[in-house]
């Protein structure tokens, strides 16, 4: 199915309606995630705080997933040379920058209840914000060539660099003893985590899901409206 | 064994710009081939494109005899506008390392001094060295490794009459083993060869 | 094999010719022990905790300052084309420029680093583990920067650039490292961090001169 | 003085250009606020004595490895040779090429140090003292190592040259700076070694443009 | 204002080799004088010699109407081998640089640009020029900054044979408001002037 879309015209038609169907979905998922989060009983340990976790964990989870998205894209652009891949790669990027930047303030929000800080210089929160980092550079690279073929392969390149640091991002907690908690629900041997509090988060983890991929076609189709009025200028511009 | 070349509707684009288009050209062993051009027609682009360092936007290069991977890295000689030496380092150290990078030897990079009786040159670093001096170092590669194809870009720009001649005389000398070039310049060489225009009539 | 080793020896030359090479290891370590004693007090048990420390943001940064030379100067000189029509691949042209880089910037600097050290009255093992993590992180540095020096070449502002997309690819490398000279001198387990260390350098030293080559060929275009 | 402003606008554009700049500092400031935690422990009361060292070590390290940028390319590909025959002497341009240097790896590191200081636990009053002291020990250091590497210039092995040079000169800056921070520290006087500090940048500020104007009009011939 | 230039008995040295010696020549207002020589004769040693990079063993330069000093700080503009363009620097920012540095102006630029039809290459980087369009970026600071004497280093070698005529008229026309050339060339102006060979008859 991918490989049917990788024309972009099929690509084109086929997401027509994606924006408007997409946005309903989100909508709807992300009210609901909302309304359980509120009434989810508070956590006996971290009282009503424990409420930030249903906007911090899923952005944080989704900051890592747009950039496996964002790697996988690159990874068709640079090997099969494919316009619409890069497009793809173009457009995950900032979302994945925000979803990021969410998960950044969101959990300083949270340590400073917690753990009595807003930052502290341990392994999860440093690759979190490398992670970030990554994100910045990757958007300064493609602003920064402006041959747009180059700007795409070397960015892709970096992106595919940059994949290395999603598992250590995942995996930090448990290599270094951090402060920060250990995987509870993505891990061998099932969730550890009472259902009152999964349920609101799975709502919304889904609800985030459902808004990044609507607004990635969305920006994707952008993107590709964008090039091909670039190239229809161009055209114009020679023949004249 | 590269034995010919053959370039097919090329067309190149450089920063969403069309530079040429249609251009279409063979080349055969002991064939000098000039392109000539307006100043930014696309006659280095194409050059570039032969040597493989940048991806023509339509059309083929075809290499005969051999596959274009293999051409690239064995069978050609690109000495374009820029020539690649180190000031800080010597002639003979350039030379010697240009040579061995191209599967010459140091017995070959000598052979080449003497061919471009760069003798005196040898220690000077090359930022003591004169406009035209400088190319006949960087020159020295084409004899030092020998190499079926050159792509020379505008080789002869810096020297004086003498050392045109001279030149000219390797390069016929190198067309006569059956080797093949492909140069770009404003003014002709001494050698008889076939020339293309590249770009608009300018 | 011959041809590669030409090469290497041209970029060493050019590497140790320009600013790196055994003066930045005696800077670093005539800064390092005259500076703290002054800026510590003199206190040798204190002191001696922070020569890795020291080390390592050194490490970091001279990598990060030299990089910009990396790719740089040959692209604008033409070099990178003989270069690129060389018997061997630009992945090989890659690899000798990384571990010349290693060579001028890394190695001195961590040969300077456990002297420095003792100098500063830490232990000789603890001094041993410093010169192992500064080398082979040092690998590390030379070569995850190397992909950002060559993914930035013919960028507007090369030098910020490369900054930029190369610090989070030093992270790892320093936090790995430091985490295990920490534990050792805290006395808890720091194999862990070496292993993750040499890992991280090992994997950049094997997939980094792909990624740099592909970079450079881009660029070439 | 507006063909200075003008030389002075080049300047910082390529010296920002190549590796300088904000950048610079945010790179020193992660550095050292990862770095030395993980490397001498998390204890705060220690950390905030190193803190001002670390500064110092690092400030001289970037100064020595970005000194061969300031002549080194202007000469080779001709640029010098235009800036020799403009209205101005080749004082003011080593003037510019002086500050130019400075702005874009001595003030960054300078405004990052105290920063890192503090969040590394120093207390706010001796991270003014940082500042002041990385701000004009750079200026020390640019135009000191401005002449290292005017002097330097066209000979074969540049960069050790530069150091070989540079070294002792950077020694009285360091010395000063990091007695007054240390003396601060420690609750002893510290203004003296601060206006050694000043008296030595000022010094260099005036007179190192015309030993560098020299070096570079014997290079030039 | 300067009005002539003088040389007698002008003798240099290179690296304790004696390039030439005993050269005299003098070069008055509205005069072209080409020096020409084989590689490594001397040309741009003596070139060098007049801007004043280089001290002469031997032998006077004089200035006329202006002492040595003012003379090399305000009226010649040497233009070398190499051009010291900033590869990552735009056309535009290097131009205004080079013009506003040896005391002309953003209009006077804009002038320089009209005259040697730089518009559509200002907002290129250096690196991406052609070696052509990027020598005439080069030569434009010569028109952005009026100075009278000109001294230039094969001027016109990347240039195409169109732009070559259109920098011929720019010399003609700076000798007709009595400027001063002196430019070394392995090949003729399109410009009439005297003709001075350096170092022994090639
Ligand atoms: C700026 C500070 C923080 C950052 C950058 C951060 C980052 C992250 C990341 C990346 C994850 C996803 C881990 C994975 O699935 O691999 C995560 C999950 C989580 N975070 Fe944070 N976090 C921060 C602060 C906090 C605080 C203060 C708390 C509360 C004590 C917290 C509690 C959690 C929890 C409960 C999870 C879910 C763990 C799981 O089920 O896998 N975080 N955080
Ligand atoms: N990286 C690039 N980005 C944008 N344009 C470029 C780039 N490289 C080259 N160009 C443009 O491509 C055109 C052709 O350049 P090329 O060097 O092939 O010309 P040329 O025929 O060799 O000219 P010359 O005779 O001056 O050497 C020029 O107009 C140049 O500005
Ligand atoms: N710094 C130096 N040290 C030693 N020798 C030098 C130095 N600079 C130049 N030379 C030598 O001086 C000689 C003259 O050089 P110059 O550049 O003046 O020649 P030219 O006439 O301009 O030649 P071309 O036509 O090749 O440009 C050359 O033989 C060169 O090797
Ligand atoms: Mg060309
Ligand atoms: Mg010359």
């Amino acid at each position: 199915m991918i490989f049917g879309l990788a024309n972009p015209q099929r690509f084109m038609d086929a997401t027509r309606r994606a924006g408007v169907i997409g946005g309903v979905l989100s909508a709807v998922l992300l009210i609901a995630g909302v309304w359980l989060s509120f009434t989810a009983p508070p956590d006996y340990q971290q009282g009503e705080t424990v409420r930030i976790m249903f906007v911090h964990v899923p952005a944080a989870w989704m900051a890592m997933f747009v950039y496996a998205c964002l790697g996988g894209a690159s990874f068709f652009s640079l090997v099969f040379r494919h316009a619409l891949a890069d497009a793809a790669a173009k457009a995950a990027a900032p979302l994945g920058a925000a979803f990021n930047a969410l998960a950044l303030a969101t959990g300083s929000l949270w340590g400073r209840p917690m753990w009595g800080a807003w930052w502290v210089w341990d392994a999860r929160l440093t690759s979190v914000l490398i992670l970030f980092f990554f994100y910045l550079g990757y958007m300064a690279l493609r602003a920064a060539l402006d041959d747009e073929q180059k700007a795409a392969r070397a960015a892709a390149i970096l992106a595919l660099v940059g994949l290395i640091n999603v598992p250590i991002v995942h995996f930090s907690v448990t290599w270094w003893n951090s402060l920060h908690q250990a995987a509870s629900v993505f891990r061998l041997g099932g969730p550890t985590i009472a259902w009152s509090l999964l349920l609101p988060l799975l709502v919304m983890a889904l609800g985030y899901m459902s808004l990044f991929f609507t607004l990635w076609i969305v920006r994707t189709r952008t993107e590709v409206m964008r090039t091909r009025a670039e190239a229809l200028m161009l055209k114009r511009a020679g023949g004249a | 064994m590269l034995t010919g070349l053959a370039i097919e509707g090329l067309a190149v684009e450089r920063g969403a710009r069309r530079l040429f288009e249609g251009v279409s050209l063979t080349l055969a062993r002991g064939e000098l081939l000039t392109l000539t051009g307006a100043n930014g027609a696309g006659k280095t682009s194409l050059l570039r494109a032969v040597a493989g360092f940048l991806r023509p936007q339509a059309g083929d290069i075809r290499f005969e005899g051999q596959d274009a991977e293999d051409a690239r890295a064995e069978s050609l000689h690109y000495l374009g506008h820029q020539d690649g030496l180190k000031p800080a380092r010597t002639a003979w150290e350039e030379l010697c390392f240009q040579a061995q990078w191209c599967g010459g030897t140091r017995e070959s990079a000598k052979a080449a001094v003497e061919a471009l009786a760069l003798q005196p040159l040898l220690d000077l670093e090359i930022r003591k060295l004169s406009a035209g001096q400088r190319r006949r170092v960087a020159l020295a590669r084409l004899i030092a490794a020998p190499r079926p194809l050159w792509l020379l870009d505008e080789p002869m720009a810096p020297l004086d009459a003498e050392r045109r001649s001279g030149f000219g005389a390797l390069m016929a000398q190198h067309l006569q083993g059956s080797g093949l070039i492909l140069a770009a310049a404003h003014d002709p060489f001494p050698v008889p060869g076939r020339t293309v225009q590249i770009g608009a009539s300018a | 094999m011959k041809t590669f080793l030409v090469l290497l020896r041209r970029e060493l030359d050019l590497a140790w010719g320009g600013g790196g090479g055994p003066v930045l290891g005696c800077a670093f370590l005539a800064c390092v022990t005259t500076l703290l004693p002054l800026a510590a007090g003199p206190s040798l048990v204190r002191l001696a905790g922070f020569a890795p420390g020291a080390a390592w943001v050194a490490l970091a940064l001279a990598s990060l300052l030299s990089l910009e030379r990396m790719f740089e100067r040959d692209y604008e000189d033409g070099a990178l084309d003989l270069l690129a029509t060389g018997p061997l691949p630009l992945e090989a042209v890659a690899l000798a420029k990384g571990l010349a880089q290693w060579s001028a910037n890394g190695l001195p600097l961590a040969a300077a680093a456990p002297i420095a050290a003792i100098a500063l009255g830490a232990s000789s093992t603890s001094a041993l583990l410093i010169l192992a993590c500064a080398a082979i992180g040092g690998l590390g540095f030379a070569f995850t920067g190397g992909i950002g020096a060559a993914v930035a070449l013919g960028a507007r502002r090369g030098g910020v650039l490369i900054a930029v997309i190369v610090l989070p690819l030093f992270a790892p490398p320093v936090i790995f490292g430091a985490g295990a000279v920490g534990n050792f001198t805290a006395g808890l387990p720091w194999l862990g961090g070496l292993g993750f260390l040499s890992a991280y350098s090992l994997a950049t030293l094997a997939l980094a001169p792909f990624a740099m080559a592909a970079a450079v060929r881009n660029a070439l275009g």
